[in-house]
C-alpha cells in the first residue's frame, strides 16, 4: 500500500554555513534573544564570517551586544530595536552609538510596544498596527514612518506603525524535535512574534530531541516547524542560555572594551582583533568552543 | 473497478489536489473533506501540517484514524506535537498562506462567492439565518488557493448572485480581490457529488471541468442556478484507484461513515 | 519585624452566588470555551437564576448551546460571536435561530478574525483594531460598526473593528491556585484573550490546587491572577471539559429538542420545563449534580 | 536615629508610595527602585504582582532577596507563578493601568517629560546618543500613576525643555495628556538625592515637596536647571524607621548594594 511513514519527513537539522547560505546583501535580518540572553550567536558569527553589506538588523526588543558586533563587523546599514546594549557592561553598545552619533547607519527609533506592532503588523498582513501611547512623544519626530492619525471609529490620534517584515530570523532556544519543532525554556521573551513576522525561520539549539520527546510536552512547543535547526550547543555563548548556562562577563567586557576603543578614538585595531579571533579564525561553531576552552564554557552553567 | 459511493469518490478526488508540506484543518462534522485531507496526509504528505483538536500534529504513523464528532475532542489532542491556541491562531497571517481549507455555503454564486449568514434580502428579517462565516472568510481571503465543496447540488444553492458573501471569491469577476488588496489565490475548485468545477480564466465564471461517473452534462446544468459555463469536450471525474478506496477504508474510515 | 507572608494573600477562591453578585441588566458579559466544549455552566446557570435582562452576550469565536440557553431564558439583547451552535447535535442553536429571524434579538456580525481583533482592541486600549479579510464581503453591510476605511501607511482598504469591553468574563479551566492562577488543560480556545478584554474576569475549575504544586509547570499557567475563582467539579456539564470529562450528549440534546418545539411552533412550554428542571430547581452545583446523578456523571469520564 | 545612605533613604521612601495590589517590574540594573519595590512588597504588598525574570510571582516567604545583575537571569524564575512573555504583555494594557514604574532620564523637564533617546538639537547628528525609551513610554501612557527618579540632580539633567520627549509627562503642561487621550495618570513624584518633587496641580509645574535629610531648599534650586515651584513651607524628608531599615538590610539589599 503505498502510504507514507514519518521516516518520510524532512529533517531540516542543518549546520550554520547551510542555513545562511540564501543570506544577500541588503537583507533584513531578525535576532532574536533579550538583552544578555539567548541570541543565537553561533549563527551571528556566521553571519558576519560571510561579510554581508547593508543589512537591516531587527534587533531584539532589548538588542544585546550581538547587534553592536554586527555593526563594528560593517554588515549594518539600519537597525531596528528599542535598544542596542548590555545594561551593566555597557548602557549603549559603544559601535552603535558611535555610528548613530556619526550618521553611519540609520536608526528606526521605536518603542518596544511599536516594535511589536511592527511585527504582528507583518504577521498578520497588514500594512500597518495602530498604537495609542507615544501620541505626544518625539518618537514621530525622529521617525518619519510613524503616522499620526485620527481613528475611523472613534476618531482619537493615534499612531500607525507600518509593518516590518524580516527575510530571515535567527532564534536560539533549549531545543527542537528533527521537523522544526522549538521548545524555548522560560518565557522565549520575544521569540514567537519574530518567527511569526518573519518569511523565513532559523533556530539554533542546546540539543536535538526526538519527536516523540517532544510530544510528550506539546505545551512547551513555543514555534512549530521552522525552517532549519541548527544543532549549537552553547550556541549562545558569550550570553546565557535560558535554563542551560549563564554569561560570559569577561567575553563581553572584552568585547566592549574594544569597542570603545573605536568609538572614543576612532582606532579599529582592537575591535578588528576581537572580531578576528572570535569570529573569522575559528572555522566553525566547534572550533569556536576548542578556542574558548573547556574550563571555561563548562564554568557557565555552574552556579 | 472496485464499488464505492459517491462520498468516497469524492474524498478521493479532493485529496488528490493537495500535494506534500500544505497546512491542512481536520475538522469533525464534514466528514468527505476530512477524509480527503488525510488520504492526501497519508498517500503522499509527510510534511503537511495537520491542525486537529486545537493541536499541530502529524498523524502518518497512525494506524487507523478514526472519526470524532466534535472538534474539540481533545483525545484527538494526543498526536500534537504543539498547542494552537485560537486566538494565537490570529496572529499568524503569512503562515495561513500555506493552508488550504473546504468552505461550502447555504448559497454559492456563479463567482464563487459563499454564502453561510442566511437566506432573505432583509437582513432584519431573515427567512432562515445560516450558521455564520466563522473562519471562511479569513481563510478565503489568505490561504493561496482554497475549495468550495458543496454535499449537495441544487438551484437552491447555486445560485446566480449569493444574498450575502461571507467567504469571498471571484467577488464579482475579474478585478475584485485584486480592488480589494486581498492577498489569497481565491477558490481552485468546487467539488459537488454530481461533478468537479473550476473556473474560467478570463471571466472568473465557474466552469464545468469533470462529471463524476455516472452523471451527464445535462444533469448538472438543470441542477445548477446559474449558466454554468460548460466547454465543449467534459471528462469524467476519474474514479478511485483500488489502492485509494483501500488506504480510505482501512485507515481513514475504517468505520465506514462515508459508505452509508 | 512587620513584613508579610503568603498567609496574608487574599484568597479569591468563592461560589457561585458570590462571584456574580454584581452582575447588572444590560451588562455586557463573556463566555469562554469553544463549541460544545469548556463553557462555564455552574456560573452560567447562576446567571440564567439571577434573571437579568439585555444581556450583551460576548460568546466563544464558535459559541456553544449555553448561548443558546441564555436567549432561551429571555436573558440577552445582543449577541456578539460568529457562531451560536452545537455542530453535529444542531447546527444553529434553536432559541438564537428563532429570535434571530424574529428581529428579538441583536447581532453584532463578524467573522472569527474580527472577533479577536475587537477583544484585542479592548485589551490594548485602542478604540479599533485593524483586518485586510473581510473586505468585500457583506460583514459591513450587515454590521454598520464595521468601517472600511484606508490605512494611513499604504492607503489600502481594511476594515477598522471597534473594541468590545466585557464587563464579566466567565471562563471555566482544569485547575487554579488559591489566589487565582489559571492553568487551562490544552489550548484553552480563546480564553486567553476574553480574559484580557474583560474587566472582571471569573473562573470555574475542576479542582483548586496549591500554590506550590501550580509553580511546579509556570508554563502551563494560561491566566495569571483572576479576580474570582469557583471551584466545581464537573463545571461544564453538560459540554466536555478539556483533559477531564466528555459531553453529555442525550442532555444537550434534550435541550435542542426543547428549544426546537419553541422555534417551530412558539410554544415554550418544553423549553420552559427544560430551564425549570435543570437551571432554577436545582439550589447550587452540587444540587444540579446530584440530580444529574453519579452515574451519569461519572460516566462521562470512561472512554 | 539609625545612620543611612542616600540610597537607603530614597529606597524607603519610594517604598511607602505603594500599596498593595499593583503590578510592580523588578529590574536589576536600578538598584534603589528594585529596593523600593521590594519593601513595599515585604512590608505591606502580599497581592502585588511582582514582574520579575519574565515571570509573574510573589516573593513574600523569600527570605533573602539577593540582587541579579542582568535582567535576564533566568535564576530569579525560580519563584514565577506564571512565564510572561515579552510579545504577549503587549496584549493587555488593560492590567498595565495597575503597574507602577520608575523612569529616569538623560534629561527631565520642569512638566516632568523625560528624554532617553539623546542631547542635540539635530537628530541625525546628535552629541550623545542615549539608550532609548524601550519601554517607558509606553508604561508612562497606560499607568494610573508613575514616578520619575534620577540618581543625580544636576542642572544638565533637570532642564526647562527636554531635547527629546520619550515618556510623556505632563507634556506641555495641563491639558496635552487629555489632548492626546493619553489613558494613565501621569507622574506622581520625582525622587532624587536630593528631594521629592510633585507637580502643582493647576500648571502641572514641577514643585519641591520635601528635602531630603541635611539638604537645603538653596542646593536644591541651584541643582535644578528650570524655575521649580518652592512652597512657602517644605518639610524634611521623613528619614527610614529603624523597621525599614531592617527589612531593608536583612531581606532585601543583604550583600549591602545600597550602603556603597
Amino acid at each position: 500500500m503505498s502510504t507514507v511513514t514519518s521516516s518520510d519527513r524532512t529533517v531540516v537539522v542543518t549546520d550554520e554555513p547551510s542555513a545562511l547560505a540564501g543570506l544577500q546583501d541588503g537583507m533584513t535580518v531578525a535576532i532574536g534573544g533579550f538583552a544578555n540572553s539567548g541570541h543565537p550567536m553561533s549563527l551571528v558569527r556566521e553571519v558576519i564570517r560571510r561579510r554581508p553589506k547593508d543589512l537591516t538588523i531587527v534587533g531584539a526588543a532589548t538588542s544585546g551586544l550581538e547587534v553592536d558586533m554586527l555593526i563594528a563587523a560593517g554588515c549594518v546599514k539600519k537597525v531596528i530595536s528599542p535598544y542596542v546594549g548590555g545594561e551593566t557592561i555597557v548602557g549603549i553598545g559603544p559601535a552603535f552609538r558611535r555610528c548613530v552619533e556619526n550618521g553611519e547607519i540609520d536608526v528606526w527609533e521605536i518603542d518596544e510596544a511599536m516594535y511589536y506592532c511592527a511585527l504582528n503588523a507583518a504577521a498578520q498582513r497588514l500594512p500597518f498596527l495602530p498604537w495609542r501611547a507615544l501620541v505626544g512623544t518625539s518618537f514621530p519626530e525622529v521617525n518619519p514612518d510613524l503616522v499620526l492619525f485620527d481613528d475611523p471609529v472613534a476618531g482619537e490620534p493615534l499612531l500607525a506603525v507600518p509593518a516590518v517584515s524580516p527575510d530571515i530570523a535567527l532564534l536560539h532556544a533549549g531545543a527542537a524535535d528533527p521537523y522544526g519543532n522549538i521548545q524555548h525554556v522560560g518565557s522565549g521573551f520575544g521569540d514567537r512574534a519574530i518567527a511569526r513576522a518573519s518569511d523565513h525561520v532559523i533556530v539554533s539549539v542546546e540539543k536535538v530531541i526526538s519527536n516523540e520527546e517532544l510530544r510528550r510536552a506539546p505545551e512547551k512547543t513555543s514555534i512549530p516547524l521552522v525552517d532549519a535547526v541548527v544543532r549549537a550547543p552553547f550556541g549562545a555563548h558569550p550570553f546565557s542560555s535560558v535554563g542551560w548556562y549563564l554569561e560570559d562577563v569577561p567575553l563581553l567586557k572584552e568585547y566592549v572594551a574594544a569597542a570603545e576603543v573605536w568609538r572614543a578614538h576612532d582606532d579599529r585595531s582592537a575591535v578588528d582583533a576581537f572580531l578576528d579571533t572570535y569570529i573569522h579564525q575559528p572555522e566553525d561553531h566547534m572550533d569556536y568552543l576548542q578556542r574558548i576552552g573547556a574550563r571555561r564554557i563548562f564554568g557557565l552553567n555552574e552556579f | 473497478m472496485a464499488d464505492f459511493t459517491t462520498k468516497e469518490l469524492m474524498a478521493c478526488i479532493m485529496g488528490r489536489d493537495l500535494e506534500d508540506g500544505l497546512g491542512v484543518p481536520v475538522g469533525a462534522n464534514l466528514p468527505v473533506p476530512r477524509a480527503a485531507v488525510l488520504m492526501s496526509h497519508l498517500m503522499r504528505g509527510p510534511n503537511q501540517l495537520v491542525l486537529l483538536s486545537w493541536t499541530r500534529a502529524n498523524l502518518v504513523d497512525v494506524p487507523e484514524l478514526r472519526p470524532f464528532e466534535f472538534i474539540t475532542d481533545w483525545r484527538a489532542a494526543q498526536w500534537g506535537e504543539s498547542y494552537w491556541a485560537h486566538d494565537d491562531g490570529f496572529l499568524n497571517m503569512k503562515a495561513r498562506a500555506n493552508w488550504i481549507f473546504f468552505v461550502g455555503g447555504i448559497q454559492i454564486d456563479q463567482y464563487g462567492n459563499s454564502n453561510l449568514l442566511g437566506i432573505g434580502e432583509d437582513y432584519k428579517r431573515l427567512k432562515f439565518r445560516g450558521p455564520g462565516g466563522v473562519g471562511t472568510g479569513n481563510m478565503a481571503a489568505f490561504t493561496n488557493r482554497y475549495y468550495l465543496y458543496s454535499q449537495t447540488h441544487t438551484p437552491r444553492i447555486f445560485v446566480p448572485k449569493v444574498d450575502y458573501v461571507t467567504a469571498l471569491g471571484w467577488g464579482e469577476g475579474p478585478g475584485t480581490r485584486e480592488r480589494w488588496k486581498i492577498p489569497g489565490g481565491g477558490p481552485r475548485y468546487c467539488y459537488t457529488p454530481l461533478c468537479v468545477m473550476d473556473f474560467e480564466p478570463e471571466t472568473k465564471r465557474m466552469r464545468l471541468k469533470s462529471t463524476n461517473p455516472g452523471v451527464s452534462v445535462d444533469e448538472v446544468v438543470a441542477a445548477t442556478g446559474f449558466e454554468l459555463v460548460v466547454p465543449d469536450d467534459v471528462p469524467e471525474t476519474p474514479a478511485p484507484s483500488d489502492e485509494e478506496l483501500e488506504v480510505l477504508r482501512t485507515r481513514v474510515d475504517p468505520t465506514g461513515v462515508l459508505r452509508s
